[in-house]
């Protein structure tokens, strides 16, 4: 510790190990995860929540709690190992039907996608109530419109998706980059069919390598 | 197994009577529980496992086939099926006969293959999301298999209230308010729109014109035909008018044939 | 696993590091501070969590988050000194009124839209309250004036509103048909109103098109 925190720190930063701690305990605090902006807005001026985090994150690796990232944003979560213990916490979890499963896995493979295509796919009707549902559990979100006739809305998973699943990004869904290889997650049309698909095609292309190319 | 084998093909798909009788056995399962699929692609993908090879290899002639024998079957023990299952059929019969008749010279569209092998594609990736989907459900989830704070603290207290509200809110507000626009008055304060209401006023004076029978066309107002907007909503207020006034027994009306034009006559008091 | 997990845990607990980490992942997950014996009941026989939290305890000296006694039970409380990061409104919510929630919804969906608009729209005035409401808490501010008669002030959606929303922009919002289509509304077929259906829509399109021209 310095001989004047008080002083210093009106013209300097807190020494990392303290940033640490006051990143440590502002999420420790809260049940939702936080983002670097959200951490930088209540800690001293010139603080480095980002690099906090990465030495927070080593700190607990291994430990009872993980310090996971959900998107932009982190958070505590025990570790997957120990769910055992904790029976007494569990939350009775709506069940998902069979066909909400499915459509939330388009959504999250396909993303964005429109219900057109989540159709194709399955090859029924969207039903009613799926997407709704799906939407006020806030798994999903509307992304961009498309820029084909018709300019249909599209969904995308959102930052409660990857929290709820440990997810970091909507990358690391499991078996993505097998999928995108065998060309599974191609919206081929119909040979034959001339659908104005072809903006479509870029577009979902394009949405899909997004998350590749960073 | 059987399974390779090659089949023996029926020319006429309602009798594919001579699948082997494994696949006729599947077939025949499948029928019990038909509400069970989600819809033909279900169904097939379902019916692809008896075939016992990788989605790829998939002999789309032989599950041609093997719907084919189901949809009979359920017609057989009068099972409704829904619409979409015999449309289905019917593209896998076409695509059956396409496969099994040397192209035409000078054909045009898609050859049999590239329908078939998109086929293939469609329950390839069918099933690879189902997949995927398990995958999704099988990880650790939050609430179930890890969890957050269970004690967040909020040490010092700021009062400061939050409104809330969500998308679906406002989503449902605004349906509301454009649902309950369609009952209001003013939406007759569009142009061109003609109520039925007008055309009854109108033609209750002009009725008794019509003695012998006239074309309904014309009683319509001036410049009903100006734009299609006018048009057609002149042209259906009057056709409401007058049925209204024939249910009323005020008049009589006729039609030579489908699109000709309909007439109308005075109906006499008796 | 082993063999015979239940026999085996009558010789041997699991290694005192992995105690501490249930001791962590179940004090930090727990609603309520733990005694000792409820921390035993949920642990592989054998284990002594007194230990366990005494090694915890130690790991957490001097952490943003302490290990500390309540009466007779333990649970993680932030670092005293860094209470002043805790300080955070605390938040009271409320549903907001009929009123505003349609107002908002005009306002996002027919943006730039004019006061005189939202009243034709709703069929009643609107507010002083609710348009300040609305402006207060940053959802909806003044767009460009109209150049009518009278040039009258126009209001738009904030980038706060999309955020809170989780849209991307306003015209990813969902048309009347659309709704109806993917099931998130109830379609309630109007009892003789088979009419204005389609020219509604066409307005509300209109409506989003203007979105795009500037």
């Amino acid at each position: 510790m310095s001989r004047e925190p008080e002083e210093q720190s009106l013209f300097e930063a807190p020494p990392m190990g303290e940033q640490e701690r006051m990143v440590e305990a502002m999420l420790f605090a809260s049940t939702e995860p936080m983002t670097v902006a959200e951490l930088a807005k209540r800690m001293p001026h010139g603080c480095d929540p980002a690099e906090a985090l990465a030495y927070l994150r080593k700190r607990y690796e291994g430990r009872g709690v993980h310090l996971t990232r959900v998107g932009d944003a982190w958070a505590f979560r025990t570790a997957g190992d120990l769910g055992h213990l904790m029976v007494r916490e569990q939350v009775e979890s709506r069940k998902l039907s069979r066909a909400a499963i499915e459509t939330l896995a388009i959504i999250a493979y396909h993303q964005p996608t429109t219900r057109a295509e989540i159709e194709e796919i399955r090859g029924v009707a969207v039903s009613r109530g799926t997407i709704d549902q799906l939407m006020e559990m806030e798994w999903i979100r509307f992304g961009r419109r498309r820029m084909t006739p018709g300019r249909p809305v599209t969904f995308v998973v959102t930052e409660g998706f990857l929290d709820h699943f440990g997810l970091e990004s909507a990358r690391d869904l499991p078996g993505l980059k097998e999928l995108r290889s065998t060309g599974l997650l191609e919206n081929r049309p119909m040979p034959g069919q001339d659908l104005p698909r072809d903006d479509d095609e870029d577009e979902a292309q394009s949405g899909q390598s997004e998350l590749f190319e960073d | 197994m059987n399974d390779e084998t090659q089949l023996p093909l029926a020319d006429d798909w309602s009798l594919p009577e001579r699948l082997d009788p494994a696949a006729r056995l599947a077939a025949e399962a499948l029928i019990v529980d038909v509400d069970g699929f989600e819809g033909p692609l279900d169904l097939l993908l379902t019916l692809s496992r008896t075939q016992k090879v990788d989605l790829r290899r998939i002999s789309v002639l032989q599950l041609a086939e093997q719907y084919l024998l189901f949809v009979n079957k359920a017609a057989k023990l009068r099972i409704e099926l829904a619409a979409d299952y015999l449309v289905m059929a019917a593209w896998l019969a076409f695509l059956k006969s396409r496969l099994l008749l040397p192209p035409e010279p000078g054909e045009a569209g898609p050859s049999a293959e590239e329908l078939a092998a998109h086929l293939a594609f469609q329950l390839e990736r069918l099933q690879a999301m189902r997949e995927a989907a398990a995958r999704l459900m099988a990880r650790d989830q939050k609430g179930r298999d890890f969890f957050v704070r269970g004690q967040p603290e909020t040490v010092s207290l700021q009062r400061k209230t939050r409104w809330e509200a969500n998308l679906l809110d406002l989503m449902r507000a605004y349906a509301r308010i454009r649902t309950r626009d369609e009952f209001r008055p003013f939406v007759m304060d569009r142009e061109h729109v003609f109520t039925m209401e007008q055309a009854l006023d109108r033609m209750r004076g002009l009725i008794g014109y019509a003695g012998d029978w006239a074309d309904l066309s014309g009683f319509m107002p001036e410049g009903w035909d100006a734009t299609p907007m006018a048009r057609r909503s002149v042209t259906a207020a009057h056709f409401a008018a007058v049925l209204e006034m024939a249910k009323r027994g005020q008049l009589t009306l006729r039609q030579g044939e489908t699109f000709a034009p309909i007439q109308i006559r005075r109906r006499e008091p008796e």
